[in-house]
């Protein structure tokens, strides 16, 4: 299982989802219309580490952040 | 060194502490870049959250870069509330020499407000709203979103 | 202001002072820039010499310029002898805007050096000796010198 | 009579001339070989205003100051 966290100012518990790639994951948030403004400007960070590809590889035990617009200060 | 708080910062505690961490240390420079909060838009103060693992990491990549300088970086950060005229971030920088440790802090804090992951929140009224206006997409970002 | 002291700078007090002094006041940024002597080249210290009409005129211009800004700048300068680790300077800057107050004190102390009538000795072995490898002639010089 | 000052490491005494504009001034400084280096890296305040040309005209009572290379902070 991969572990999905919404940071900051989303508004939405935590996923547990059988996936093998970031692509999957993707396709999975598209479907949640209140999802799709946050998917067009988070970053994803997957085990706390920036990930600019949607091709990455997830495994069993992964956890995938979404880190929307951000303002520290 | 990264300090994070809750609530507002304590200035005049934190540059002192700070000052007299590093005064025997000859470093030539130290400019302290402080963040306070301003009356407008008639809020009552603002709010932050921070993602404390990225942030970290984050903060650890620039203590390399200024380790290459010769040169150090603190940095103080509010959790929660801050209301108005009071301080949510410090950011400071140590160096030899004074032309480096200007770019140094320049550098610094516009990366800090590209990329560190910490939300802010005007407080008006009792409510906590999201400053989606003034927040910037961290670099890389959309990479989930519709391709088509 | 404008604020000379003999002998090195109490850099905690004056930050704090003036970070008090603007709390209310709505700036949203606070860059002092510390400047402290550095142990090289085997000094026990430096010494200055201020001139201070022309400071005293050269800093007012630079309010006017901060004013134009909605900025406010502070300055405190040693005179006479600052030892090894001590400080001798702290210039400030108080703006509304991050990116204003950064650009701001850059220039400022980059203005400073080029032309504030300080002049700086190193100590060594009890001498006093004009440092005049670090020191900038102030635009305009040379209009005495033989034009043959 | 025009007063002359010497500031920072210039290690020479006030005068007092009698002369109308900085080029009399500096007909007679360059006379002083150890003044020669200090007048060619010297700014020059009539009044404590800076000058930037030796054509600037005095009267009596001007002060003049000479301002070695500076290195403040």
């Amino acid at each position: 299982m991969v572990r999905i966290e919404f940071l900051g100012p989303i508004q939405k518990e935590p996923l547990e989802l059988q996936i093998t790639n970031l692509n999957e994951l993707a396709k999975i948030l598209q479907d949640d219309k209140e999802m799709q403004e946050w998917l067009t400007n988070s970053a994803v960070a997957v085990n706390d580490t920036l990930i600019c590809s949607s091709n990455h590889e997830l495994k069993d035990g992964d956890k995938v952040s979404l880190l929307p617009p951000v303002c520290g200060g | 060194m990264l300090y994070l708080y809750d609530g507002a910062l304590n200035v005049p505690n934190i540059l002192k502490d700070w000052y007299e961490q590093e005064e025997k240390n000859n470093y030539g420079a130290f400019i302290p870049f402080v963040g306070t909060v301003r009356s407008e838009d008639e809020i009552d103060g603002l709010s932050f959250d921070l993602y404390e693992p990225i942030l970290k990491s984050w903060f650890k990549a620039w203590q390399k870069k200024a380790e290459k300088k010769s040169a150090i970086i603190k940095m103080a950060h509010s959790r929660g509330d801050v209301m108005l005229h009071e301080s949510s971030y410090i950011a400071a920088v140590f160096s030899p020499k004074r032309r480096a440790a200007l770019e140094f802090i320049n550098e610094f804090v516009e990366d800090f407000k590209a990329s560190a992951p910490i939300w802010k929140y005007d407080l008006r009224n009792g409510n906590r709203i999201y400053a989606i206006d003034r927040s910037t997409a961290i670099k890389g970002s959309g990479i989930l979103g519709d391709k088509k």
